[in-house]
């Protein structure tokens, strides 16, 4: 599903972000990837859907060759893939309801199969009752949850999540994730770099350790 | 389906910066104007000078004392050009009294005068026709050369004065027309290009989640289109208000310059030219600008 | 200190929307190029209007045969008025000289006439001064009721119709400066809103820091200062440009008009007038919006 | 120093924010406010340095009566303050010096002091060395931790958190806090919004648990 052959990445040829990273997730797993701030988490899960370039090895995602997709085709990659975004990547002038249903409409849903998929992820997330308010009258950890909803709304198969739980509570974290889980169960690869240990362990689920853009432990 | 989605993403792009479009059309509008009052004023001046050159003649003044075989010779030289429509013949005695009929009114001593300083003349009409001007001119000089000739008018010098600032004036048109297309396309793009930069989280967001290229432009290239349409339109408006203005305000004169020609406005192919250039104008500016932010964008 | 700090902040934000500011600019010198070229207009015909006046005289037209006393008492008048500065009589044997002389080049047959049919006149010239005009007229007026005087000349229709077309001319410019400063406002306001737009969270932060409402504000008032100062002198760069192209051009044409006149630009007081209006219409249309975009901010 | 009496708080007119809150901080104290997603924390602080106006009550910080001061006038309370916001809040287009600095030009300090100040600030977070970077080029954690040095860099009487930690590992988010707590002992209020349970168990302080906008233990 997810494979990385000796991945190098450096921005603007500074000090490395990732080196020769090597990687097999296979589909309809579940893995963590844990690490200190700044380790790269965030920056492999950006090469993963292809927004950042990478310098030298191979990505291969879903059979696509991810280093070889012209811009202008990265959307057939990213048609497949939900993103649940470090700093949420909401937009202030959507209600939450045209957040998450953003996400269906670029691909050319139905309007119906649309409103009925976005009621569907909000519930889920418990914020259908603030479908009409905008992102900047939430709380930060209600933020959070309207851009899990975006990511899972158009049913991906593969779920990167960056930090999703940053800013909630260990109640709500605790039912993300179990959001997260049954989603797996029903298919769903998921990818999940957090900093949360105790979520880690609790979970019970394979984890990839970075420190300074080194697999520390597969 | 398609294009009407793209359409409402174009107009709440349109509404959510009211000011710049405002701006952007108003400019529009101002830069087509000027440009079609210097059509109305080329179209008319074209239709002028189409009406005048039809009223060309040649006046030919003759020597005194011209005997009657002469006159018939040249008279058959007339006859002999097929592009002549009448021959006219005025004595020294009927051009006298034509002219004291017109001066006499305001200086009375014309009355006293006691000779006749005038010439015999002919006054040669001609067909219409493509080439008129120039077979015209043609012909005068044929018969400048005559010895029965003494002098001979026919307007040629405010005639090729009159062509050679057509030209010019076409020129002209066409300058300005070039110079406000680039200066509009400037600000055309200008102003998507903000459109665009205001919504750069929102391209951000669609390139992320999967959106095509063209899923992305095609609002923006519409924006442009409607920016550039609404120009037009109010353009054509303001200048037909002008036109109908000056058509009221002026009429004599109109009527005095050219009698049978009009205060015409631009022709329907001239109104598509000004609609078609301006759309162009307003597609070019967006396509433009929301590559070069999508690039940006895209870039990292 | 404080002011240069602003100022490269102001400096920074035009920096940072280079294509706005341009066209914002560019409008600017635009519209105040079209105003500075409408006031060289004026600033001439005014000159021309003066000169012309200068050389105002009535030229009275005597009935035939009046006898010396007449006379006499005529020229007794004209020494009364203290306003005009000399006589010339000319006889009517002189008036027929010089006539001829004018025209006999053209037409030969006036030698012949036997008699002559122009009248003998009075020149008055007049002395300068501010009521000039309406001196001439009201003494004129005074004239044509004498027994001795046939008809009388001096120019009054058309001097007061140029009159009326420079109130015209004054009230359109005017006009024209009015809406023009209102669409200046207008556009500089949409730029400087663009502008603190894009900063819209740089100045939300400086609120939350403890930043004054002053120091938010001035460097936008400056940017729109220096884009209504650098309008102004591109546009009176410009109107120089085709002031001195018009001057280079037509100088023979000029020099027959107004022989004294030299084809003039707008005076130190007008440029200055342009330069503030411009730095004033920059100012208001950023006050305006700043304050709309820091109050939209600190609401909440 | 901060005492609120009896104060309400909705957003326009919807569900309660904050509801009857009565407290009482005193100067040089630390005190953590926990709370579930959506329980008012960051409302609560937004009301202490007046960014959000609020419907009845009182609220007194440093002897100004914050709900009495004229807009205009509010510099004056918020240059005793320093803020770390949940969204970091920071310029993308400064480097990481100008983004720190900034709070320190916009007070109108010289520029000596201001370099001065800066970089000791940058220090104290570790980011020193990427001080010519911009907030794009950073981590989440290491973006959050520039907003943390430009609350500080000023030495505000107080310091309002607001979830500093949220994107950051374990060992960061404790040496955050020891920053915290020293600037305590030199005579900083503290006031530390976080979900962060470990923490806030670990260090000791008094605490305030918002609930539905309810102090429920204060
Ligand atoms: N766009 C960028 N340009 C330059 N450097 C960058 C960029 N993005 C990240 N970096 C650097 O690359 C390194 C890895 O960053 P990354 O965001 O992947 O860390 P992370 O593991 O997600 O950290 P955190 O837990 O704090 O979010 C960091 O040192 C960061 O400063
Ligand atoms: N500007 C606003 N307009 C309307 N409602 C708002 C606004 N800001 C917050 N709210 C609502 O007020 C309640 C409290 O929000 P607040 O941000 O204070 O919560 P919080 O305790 O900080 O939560 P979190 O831990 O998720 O950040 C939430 O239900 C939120 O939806
Ligand atoms: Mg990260
Ligand atoms: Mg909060």
């Amino acid at each position: 599903m997810i494979q990385l052959y000796n991945v190098f990445k450096t921005y603007n040829g500074n000090t490395p972000a990732l080196v020769d990273i090597s990687l097999l997730i296979k589909e309809r797993s579940f893995v963590f990837i844990t690490g200190a701030s700044g380790a790269g988490k965030s920056t492999l899960l950006k090469l993963l859907f292809g927004w950042e370039r990478f310098d030298s090895g191979q990505i291969l995602v879903k059979g696509m060759n991810v280093g070889k997709i012209k811009k202008e085709k990265l959307y057939l990659l990213r048609r497949h893939i939900g993103v649940v975004f470090q700093d949420y990547k909401l937009l202030p002038n959507k209600t939450v309801f045209e957040n998450v249903a953003f996400a269906l409409e670029v691909t050319g849903a139905s309007a119906r199969s649309i409103r009925y998929k976005t009621s569907d992820a909000l519930k889920s997330v418990g914020l259908f009752k603030k479908r009409d308010s905008h992102p900047m009258q939430l709380s930060g950890g209600e933020q959070q949850r309207v851009g899990i909803a975006r990511a899972l709304v158009h049913n991906p198969a593969i779920l990167l999540a960056d930090e999703p739980t940053g800013n909630l509570d260990p109640d709500i974290s605790l039912e993300i994730l179990k959001l997260f889980e049954m989603a797996n169960q029903q298919g769903m690869t998921v990818v999940f770099a957090t900093h949360n240990h105790e979520l880690v362990r609790r979970a019970n689920y394979p984890f990839i350790i970075l420190d300074k853009g080194n697999v520390v432990r597969p | 389906m398609f294009y009407s989605k793209h359409l409402n993403r174009a107009v709440d792009n349109l509404k959510s910066n009211p000011q710049t479009s405002l701006v952007s059309v108003s400019t529009f509008a101002a830069a087509f104007c000027i440009l079609g009052l210097f059509m109305v004023l080329y179209v008319n001046l074209d239709s002028l000078l189409a009406t005048w050159s039809r009223q060309v003649q040649i006046i030919v003044y003759l020597n005194d004392d011209l005997k009657k075989p002469q006159l018939k010779k040249l008279e058959a030289l007339f006859a002999g050009n097929s592009e002549v429509s009448s021959v006219e013949y005025v004595s020294r005695q009927a051009a006298w009294e034509k002219f004291k009929n017109t001066f006499s009114a305001e200086t009375e001593f014309l009355e006293t005068l006691a000779f006749n300083p005038l010439p015999a003349s002919y006054n040669l009409r001609f067909k219409p026709g493509p080439r008129r001007v120039e077979n015209i001119r043609r012909f005068a000089e044929e018969l400048r050369e005559r010895p029965e000739v003494e002098s001979l008018e026919y307007g040629e010098k405010w005639i090729s004065r009159f062509e050679k600032f057509m030209v010019f004036l076409k020129v002209f048109l066409l300058a300005i027309g070039g110079l406000l297309g680039l200066g509009l396309i400037f600000i055309i793009s200008n102003t998507i290009r903000l459109s665009a930069l205001s919504r750069k989280n929102e391209i951000e967001l669609m390139l992320m989640i999967g959106a095509t290229h063209r899923y992305i432009k095609t609002p923006f290239l519409l924006e442009g289109v409607l920016q550039g349409a609404a120009g037009a339109v109010l353009a054509l408006l303001a200048a037909k208000g002008v036109h109908a203005y000056m058509s009221f305000q002026f009429s004599d004169s109109i009527a005095k310059i050219a009698r049978d020609a009009d205060f015409l406005f631009i022709g329907p192919s001239g109104i598509l030219i000004l609609f078609g250039s301006s759309v162009a104008v307003g597609w070019l500016g967006s396509y433009i600008s929301i590559s070069k932010v999508l690039n940006m964008v895209n870039e990292s």
